[in-house]
């Protein structure tokens, strides 16, 4: 019965899921000139149920001050009140008002991991780029410097930078980014090889064209569905990394609220079958899934099978 | 038509087929109507330019469509099996059974992954028609009539390990593994050198006699499929044009379009007076001899190129001519020898070279699709040149753009703001002679340039080329396989055999008696519009 | 197959290189670290006397490069010295907790690749449907939940009063391998969630994209069934990237675990290298360095080698 | 015998657990005090400990003992010459009597004959003095070695060792009780630090660091009346949710430290009991009186109103302890000033000392990790709110809990702390409040305070003791520089099947770590 029950409210979020997809589309579709409709009415359910979930997540993040009913850091009553009307989600282990530190919490999670996956993408993609197109010497350098860096364990990696340089936001930032950037450059590498071998290479080089010219006209606009997709996965991980790092002791600075960090505090309830954590962690989930979903579809734009 | 075939029953039937494909979201009729009637053991030849839709009516035959198209009306029959109707399990047990596909490009259409024997094997065992160890010795024995080398081993090679030919002739055994009534030609031959195309060709031809196979043969070459069919449907856009015994058809064409396509061969550059003696050419290559690493591909090499003169480098795959190119470019420095431009010598390596030096001289590629970067604009993409050479900024550049696109024969307004997906074939190839011209180049080599296009295309862009010669004073080389390509627009010829160059001079003498004998294979290789050329050659060969 | 050797030869020299170079780094930041041995070891209880009469015991006193050569000597001739806290040989301190690691891993990989290989196909052969959409939504949700979040929902699923696994999947003395198995199934399920949305969604990827090439078509003109033209026609041509991913997760399991290792109790690589970190105990962290350095660099090279193994035209050069 | 305060000295500063803390002051000499149980106790079953601390890089050496682990670890192989009583008295243990000179600088100890090691080996005076030795000499790598440093020398005599003492300290019996001195066996006169060798109540049969260790009684053990349990295993669990998980689904019999965020959810969990035990732990935040602002009086008092300790007692301790009063000294122990005003949260007083400070407002930055105390980082949050109240910004800056010891505390200006307590007055004071006290973590020199520290600790006259201590109490709490919002009650939890006595000893967590001899199961 109880599996009954279960199996009937996941059809209905499912069906209110794509629903919401839908409803989005058809919206957007109206209201959005020529070009993007074209592109919107090739997207499926999934897809578009994505966009609406990111730009809400957009909204909330930047919007979060009139949204959220209390400060971030005020503490507005006991610890783990139940929910009510006041606290529709009840507080945290300081009293905290956990709705509001959820919507404080879009904005600095996810603020933070574009930040992050933003910058690892950008040393990671020109790093590549630029051993696959100079190739030889450099190649091998930057490509051994990456194993060096690919062969110590992320986490521990992460560990031991951060216990040198401090958790200030802007460290924290740096190095997840720098360490993700090493699964970047392999990406972005093996690409832009597959792509320097072009007829339309070959005839930028005999033009005389510079190698930034070279790089950034010719090879990077080639090479963006494959990054575009990595930058999908890459950027949830980073909440992952926050996480994994405040599970150790090592997280954002308090009182900020960062989904991540918010699941930690909260973990210990589980074990007493009280969901508060898991909102959090369904915040992250449910970005994640949205973000590939959206990335799931350009990639089959890109990859041309029409099906 | 049933009366000029002995009576042979009927094998298949396409009645009012209409096919549609999708674009983004929205379906568009690609083939309007066609009606097809096949009998046991005939050949029916369609042809026609791409785009024409004759990939997609042969699939039809076997009930099957590409990933984003659709039978939208009509009926096949097959054997009095309805394929509209039949369900995917029925459909699935025909196919490599008893309708079997031989693809464009052997070596992409053998999974790389798979010995040639277990893919011949493949469909035999898993329809059930006969067992592994029957089906290999059934293969040795098929392998054999198709005059392939060793036909014990071969099935155990890779397909990477086969050269081109072979593979073709390996699909067609493989597509006979079954028996089947009918098989797909999909321009088998296109992809390959005259020479190899001969064998091909001829090993077909008597394996579909000897089992009295039906086959519907697709070639967008008239001189090949008058070899092959019996009769011949001639497709443009998905409408059939007309339908005719193979005689007939070559002899008395009705419709315009068909008359078209055989006047084709009709372009031929004006004879040009020989160059004066003292005159310096613009590019000599001086005995060059390059190589990949160990390996010499270019044996001292020698020839020059004039003013307004286009000197055609003949040869099949691996003859080396492209590496030539590669040298002049400067993309490969040479061993030995040197390249002189307009009498200096040119640094070998392109990096050395100064941006004019780099100008003077352009290229354009045979893969226009490869050759133009997707994702610029044609703005950008001619543009480009023009900006970094001659240093055109703003109205000056657009205007040039504009006047360039006037010269390659392309609306500018409508084409300017473009992407390269947006253009046809043709048209691409012309946005890389745009590409080459915006540069102001005085010399141009032109690697194969038309091999990859239809032949009013290709047509179309020889005159382009030719006019631009006169023009502007250009000098080209010519890189081709194709000797009717050389006929139409070349001044001089230099025909090369394995890194070497074996026979050159004006045009006029290259196809005049005497010939070194590579060039006599070659000229006598290439296909001619006469049903029984094919059968002449094989005869005079053997007794020869 | 002579140049697949050579390419293992010369793999292998870049692997040492790598692992020099990793030590060096461990090295290098460890002295970064703030405090050293002595200090921490005495912690609140540190007097300069004491710890002075430490570092002299120990040659901590010593400058850095010295010490590294020395070190470094050593393990050249295969000593990893001792544990600076408890003096017993790094081996013996590490040997136990990487057979424990590796089993752990082992196990995940077990469930893990298997089940990912098999999701990953059948999504590419109902790509777009609602199982290939939900398959890779749940994957994408349990990736995207903390790993000791996973964790704490399965031992409160699982384990809790009356639970049918245990919470702790610690084991002392040498229990029989059904017993192993059974106590550290919920660290190996959490791995398995952990890891299993990579390698499928990279197998449907790989498969995806080879749908479109010509041999794909013919095989399917062929008549040949939609599962077998995904099994014996794709999927050995997409072995590659697919070999590749396996290898990086398999890396993961080895080095990444020690989130895990804390939740169930495990006594692992990865905790050992954390308290040895915390108290600077040199010789133990790069010992561990070295083991999780290797496993990454050996996991690779064996997957360039299947990877080159699976492809014809490497293996068989005309 | 003489009559005389006695003082003990877990005088360790470091781990979890730190200082011995004793509730009552006056105590008995001699070998008196008997152990009183609740029930019967029973024999038989295996006691399985899971605890929060414990790392892979601890060791077998005394010296070097600094965690639960190591700690329960050392009570349960080893015996010691004294023992703290659940009443937090001094007991012989294999010290039969000891006798003091009139001085208090030379003391004999007389040992307990016929006391057998796991090893079969016979305890000897031998034995005892190579056992301390260990922790001397200039070389001594021991955290003990300041404890022991005041012994200049050691004579056998039979079974008595003779200890001379460079001044008189009337608390040495205590001092020997300590964690870091256990009695091993000795060979020619010198023990193995890392032997796993002991004469206490269970003999090691497997130990891994940072994992666990099992135990199996020591059937030779001499004392009847003690160790019920036929086997001990202690477990290693770092994560809080890991270890009540593992008490819930009955994998352990007893947790020693529990989450309080979730404790009162625990509680409800069946078969749970929660034990907490009121002693002298309390969590500080020490500001450095040297550095500016701290060094202005006004700004300390301003920061001590602005900190609301009642929340703090209610959301970090989740109520399992009391208010402090910025003073060391436990509301139990016997010169506790009943007359101090107690502070409270009082955002314009605090104003009001800015204003005499004159600012208006401040900036100041709290450098806190956990690894201060349970909780710190939360606390510093829960702070900072309030002090913005009272116009103090204070900017919580979370250090990483690695290396926080030698790092941030006595580092940084102002960070957090914790004290185990000390079971005396001056010991407490002298430990971390005197001038030049090696662990006077806010550098803190008060003239009249340290003329009192003396005064007191020669002074016998129980009155004027009580008016000094009363006025220690009162300088430190106004003028001092050490915030101490907090005492925390040592909160663990255990099956209901687990028996103890009727009074758990505060001195340590796991009644003082004497869990596996004192306990039993029902």
């Amino acid at each position: 019965m109880g599996f009954l029950t279960g199996l009937f409210w996941f059809v209905v979020v499912i069906a209110g899921c794509m629903a919401a997809g839908w409803l989005f589309r058809t919206i957007a579709i109206a209201v959005t000139p020529k070009g993007v409709k074209k592109e919107l009415r090739t997207a499926p359910l999934t897809a578009s149920f994505g966009m609406l979930m990111i730009i809400i997540y957009i909204f909330v993040a930047i919007f979060a001050p009139l949204i959220a009913p209390f400060p971030e850091r005020m503490v507005v009553g006991p610890e783990y009140m139940p929910w009510d009307q006041v606290h529709l989600l009840g507080t945290d282990n300081l009293g905290r008002d956990m709705l509001s530190r959820l919507i404080f919490g879009a904005r600095n999670t996810v603020g933070i991991a574009f930040a992050t996956t933003a910058l690892a993408f950008l040393i990671g993609s020109i790093l590549g780029l630029l051993a696959a197109t100079v190739g030889g010497w450099l190649d091998q350098v930057l490509s051994r410097a990456v194993d060096v860096l690919m062969a110590i364990p992320a986490l521990i990696f992460s560990l031991l930078l951060l216990t040198i340089f401090g958790t200030s936001v802007i460290t924290l930032i740096l190095v997840i980014a720098v360490i993700d950037s090493t699964r970047v450059f392999r990406l972005a590498r093996s690409v832009a090889l597959n792509i320097v071998v072009m007829d339309y290479i070959e005839a930028a080089k005999l033009r005389g064209e510079g190698l930034w010219r070279l790089i950034t006209r010719e090879i990077l606009p080639n090479a963006m569905a494959p990054l575009v997709a990595e930058f999908g996965l890459r950027f949830c991980f980073v909440f992952l990394a926050i996480s994994a790092l405040s599970f150790l002791g090592l997280g954002l600075q308090p009182p900020m609220a960062d989904w991540g960090s918010m699941v930690k505090e909260n973990a210990t309830l589980i074990a007493f079958g009280d969901i508060t954590p898991l909102l959090p962690a369904v915040a992250i989930a449910l970005l994640t899934v949205s973000v590939n979903f959206v990335v799931d579809w350009q990639l089959h734009r890109a990859s041309g099978l029409k099906e | 038509m049933t009366e000029q075939n002995n009576g042979k029953p009927v094998l298949l039937t396409m009645k009012g087929l209409r096919i549609e494909g999708r674009s983004d979201e929205t379906w568009s009729e690609i083939v309007h109507g066609i009606d097809l009637t096949l009998h046991k053991g005939e050949v029916l030849g369609l042809i026609g330019e791409s785009g024409a839709g004759k990939s997609t009516v042969g699939l039809a035959a076997m009930g099957f469509t590409r990933d984003g198209c659709r039978i939208s009306g009509g009926e096949i029959v097959f054997d009095g099996i309805d394929l509209m109707k039949a369900s995917e399990a029925t459909k699935r047990d025909l196919r490599g059974k008893r309708i079997a596909y031989v693809a464009q490009s052997a070596a992409a259409s053998f999974n790389p992954a798979h010995k040639l024997m277990d893919q011949y094997c493949e469909a035999p065992v898993q329809h059930g028609v006969m067992g592994r160890n029957e089906a290999e010795s059934d293969a040795v024995d098929l392998y054999r009539r198709m005059q392939l080398p060793e036909p014990d081993v071969i099935g155990f090679r890779y397909p990477h390990q086969v050269s081109g030919g072979q593979l073709q002739r390996a699909m067609t055994a493989m597509a006979m593994a079954c028996r089947p009534d009918l098989i797909i030609f999909d321009e088998p031959t296109t992809a390959l050198d005259v020479t190899t195309q001969i064998e091909v060709l001829a090993a077909i031809r008597n394996i579909v006699e000897q089992f009295d196979t039906a086959a519907i043969y697709i070639t967008h070459d008239l001189a090949v499929v008058a070899q092959m069919a019996d009769r011949i449907k001639v497709l443009l856009k998905g409408d059939e044009v007309e339908e005719a015994d193979t005689r007939s058809m070559l002899s008395a064409p009705k419709e315009d379009y068909t008359k078209s396509l055989w006047a084709v061969r009709s372009h031929a550059r004006a004879e040009q007076p020989p160059v004066a003696a003292d005159k310096t050419p613009v590019v000599s290559v001086k005995n060059i001899t390059a190589g990949y690493g160990a390996v010499d591909v270019l044996m001292n090499v020698n020839f020059d190129i004039h003013e307004r003169r286009t000197v055609a480098v003949v040869g099949e795959s691996g003859s080396g001519k492209s590496t030539t190119a590669r040298v002049i470019t400067g993309l490969l420095p040479p061993r030995q020898g040197e390249i002189l431009f307009d009498g200096k010598v040119l640094p070998p390596d392109y990096r050395r070279r100064t941006r004019d030096q780099l100008r003077q001289a352009q290229m354009i590629y045979q893969m226009a699709d490869t050759a133009l970067n997707p994702k610029l604009r044609i703005r950008e993409l001619i543009g480009r040149p023009a900006q970094m050479y001659l240093g055109l900024q703003g109205k000056a550049l657009t205007d040039r753009i504009r006047n360039l696109l006037d010269l390659i024969e392309l609306e500018p307004d409508d084409y300017i703001d473009r992407l390269p997906a947006e253009l046809s074939g043709g048209q691409k190839q012309r946005i890389g002679i745009a590409r080459a011209l915006a540069a102001e180049p005085k010399f141009i080599i032109c690697d194969e340039v038309t091999s990859a296009l239809d032949q009013l295309v290709a047509e179309g862009i020889l005159k382009l080329l030719d006019k631009l010669q006169t023009e502007f004073d250009l000098a080209y080389m010519f890189i081709t396989h194709d000797l009717a390509t050389v006929k139409a627009i070349a001044d001089e010829v230099v025909v090369m055999k394995e890194g070497r160059v074996v026979e050159q001079g004006p045009k006029s003498e290259m196809f005049q008696p005497p010939h070194d004998p590579y060039t006599e294979l070659l000229l006598s290789s290439v296909p001619e519009m006469d049903p029984d050329w094919l059968t002449d050659l094989l005869r005079e060969r053997e007794s020869g | 197959m002579s140049h697949i050797w050579s390419m293992i030869a010369k793999r292998l020299a870049l692997g040492l290189l790598t692992l020099f170079i990793v030590s060096l780094l461990i090295f290098g930041a460890t002295e970064l670290l703030p405090g050293d041995f002595a200090e921490e070891f005495l912690g609140q209880a540190a007097t300069p006397e004491t710890v002075a009469a430490i570092r002299r015991e120990l040659g901590l006193d010593l400058p850095m490069h010295t010490r590294y050569i020395e070190w470094l000597t050593g393990v050249l001739q295969g000593d990893f010295g001792n544990s600076l806290s408890n003096r017993r040989p790094v081996i013996e301190l590490i040997s136990t907790r990487l057979g424990n690691t590796l089993f752990l891993a082992l196990y995940a990989a077990a469930i893990a690749v298997p089940l990912s290989l098999m999701l990953g196909i059948l999504a590419a052969l109902f790509r777009n449907s609602f199982f290939d959409r939900f398959s890779n939504a749940s994957a994408l949700t349990s990736i995207s939940f903390p790993e000791f979040f996973v964790a704490y929902i399965l031992i409160f699923w699982l384990a809790g009063r009356g639970g049918m696994f245990p919470s702790m999947a610690s084991f002392r003395g040498d229990p029989s391998m059904a017993e192993m198995l059974y106590r550290t199934f919920l660290p190996a399920l959490t791995l398995t969630l952990v890891v299993t949305a990579h390698m499928m969604r990279m197998t449907r990827a790989a498969i995806i994209n080879l749908l479109a090439s010509p041999y794909i078509e013919m095989a399917r003109l062929k008549g040949m069934k939609p599962m077998r033209v995904i099994v014996k026609h794709a999927l050995p041509n997409a072995l590659a990237p697919i070999i590749n991913v396996i290898a990086l997760n398999l890396a993961y399991l080895i080095t990444g675990v020690v989130v895990v290792e804390v939740v169930f109790v495990f006594p692992g690589l990865g905790q050992l290298m954390v308290d040895s970190v915390a108290a600077r105990d040199m010789p133990v962290v790069q010992a561990v360095a070295l083991i999780f350095a290797a496993a990454y660099v050996l996991l690779n090279l064996t997957a360039d080698v299947l990877a080159t193994l699976s492809n014809p035209r490497l293996v068989h050069r005309r | 015998m003489m009559k005389t305060s006695l003082l003990s000295g877990g005088v360790s500063r470091r781990g979890v657990l730190k200082g011995a803390s004793a509730i009552g002051g006056a105590a008995l000499i001699g070998p008196m005090g008997a152990r009183m149980a609740s029930a019967q106790p029973t024999r038989g079953g295996t006691l399985r400990v899971a605890q929060a601390h414990g790392s892979t890089t601890d060791s077998m050496d005394p010296g070097s003992w600094e965690n639960d682990f190591t700690i329960l670890q050392a009570h349960t192989r080893n015996n010691y010459l004294t023992e703290i009583a659940p009443d937090g008295s001094i007991v012989p243990e294999l010290a039969e009597s000891w006798e003091a000179s009139s001085d208090a600088a030379t003391w004999t100890l007389t040992i307990r004959s016929g006391v057998q090691f796991h090893s079969g080996h016979i305890l000897t005076a031998e034995d005892v003095v190579a056992s301390l030795r260990h922790h001397m000499g200039e070389d001594s790598t021991s955290a003990a070695a300041p404890i022991v440093a005041p012994i200049t020398d050691m004579r056998v005599d039979g079974m008595n060792v003779v200890f001379t003492l460079a001044s008189g300290n009337a608390d040495f019996p205590f001092v020997l009780s300590d964690y870091h001195l256990p009695i091993l066996p000795s060979t020619d006169g010198a023990i193995d630090p890392m032997t796993m060798d002991g004469c206490g109540p269970y003999k090691i049969e497997e130990l891994e660091f940072g994992v666990g260790a099992t135990y199996s009684r020591h059937d030779g053990y001499w004392k009847s009346d003690a160790a019920y349990f036929d086997a001990v295993e202690q477990i290693v669990i770092h994560d809080a949710a890991a270890r009540q998980n593992a008490l819930i689904s009955g994998e352990v019999d007893y947790i020693d430290s529990a989450d309080l965020n979730t404790v009162h959810l625990l509680q409800r969990a069946p078969g749970v009991v929660v034990l907490s035990v009121a002693g002298n732990q309390h969590y500080g935040l020490p500001m450095d009186t040297r550095a500016a602002p701290f060094s202005d009086n006004n700004i300390r008092m301003a920061l001590k109103y602005a900190i609301d300790r009642q929340q703090l007692v209610d959301t970090i301790l989740n109520g399992y302890g009391a208010v402090g009063n910025d003073h060391p000294i436990g509301s139990g122990q016997l010169y506790y000033n009943t007359e101090l005003e107690q502070k409270a949260y009082d955002p314009d007083r605090a104003r009001y000392y800015l204003a005499q400070a004159g600012v208006d407002s401040l900036d100041v930055d709290i450098h806190l990790a956990d690894a201060a105390f349970a909780g710190a980082v939360d606390a510093g949050v829960l702070y900072s709110e309030t002090a913005a109240a009272a116009g103090i910004n204070l900017n919580v800056v979370r250090e990483p809990n690695d290396g926080y010891w030698s790092n941030v505390w006595m580092q940084l200006p102002f960070c957090g702390t914790y004290w185990g307590g000390r079971p005396t007055q001056d010991l407490m004071f002298s430990t971390a409040y005197a001038d030049g006290a090696p662990w006077n973590e806010t550098y803190w020199s008060h003239e009249r305070f340290n003329e009192l520290l003396l005064a007191a600790r020669a002074e016998l006259n129980e009155d004027l003791r009580r008016d000094m201590y009363f006025e220690m109490q009162q300088i430190c709490s106004d003028e001092g520089g050490a915030l101490i919002p907090m005492f925390a009650a040592y909160v663990g939890a255990h099956s209901d099947a687990l028996m103890h006595g009727e009074q758990v000893a505060s001195n340590w967590r796991n009644d003082g770590h004497r869990i596996a001899e004192r306990w039993w199961f029902a």
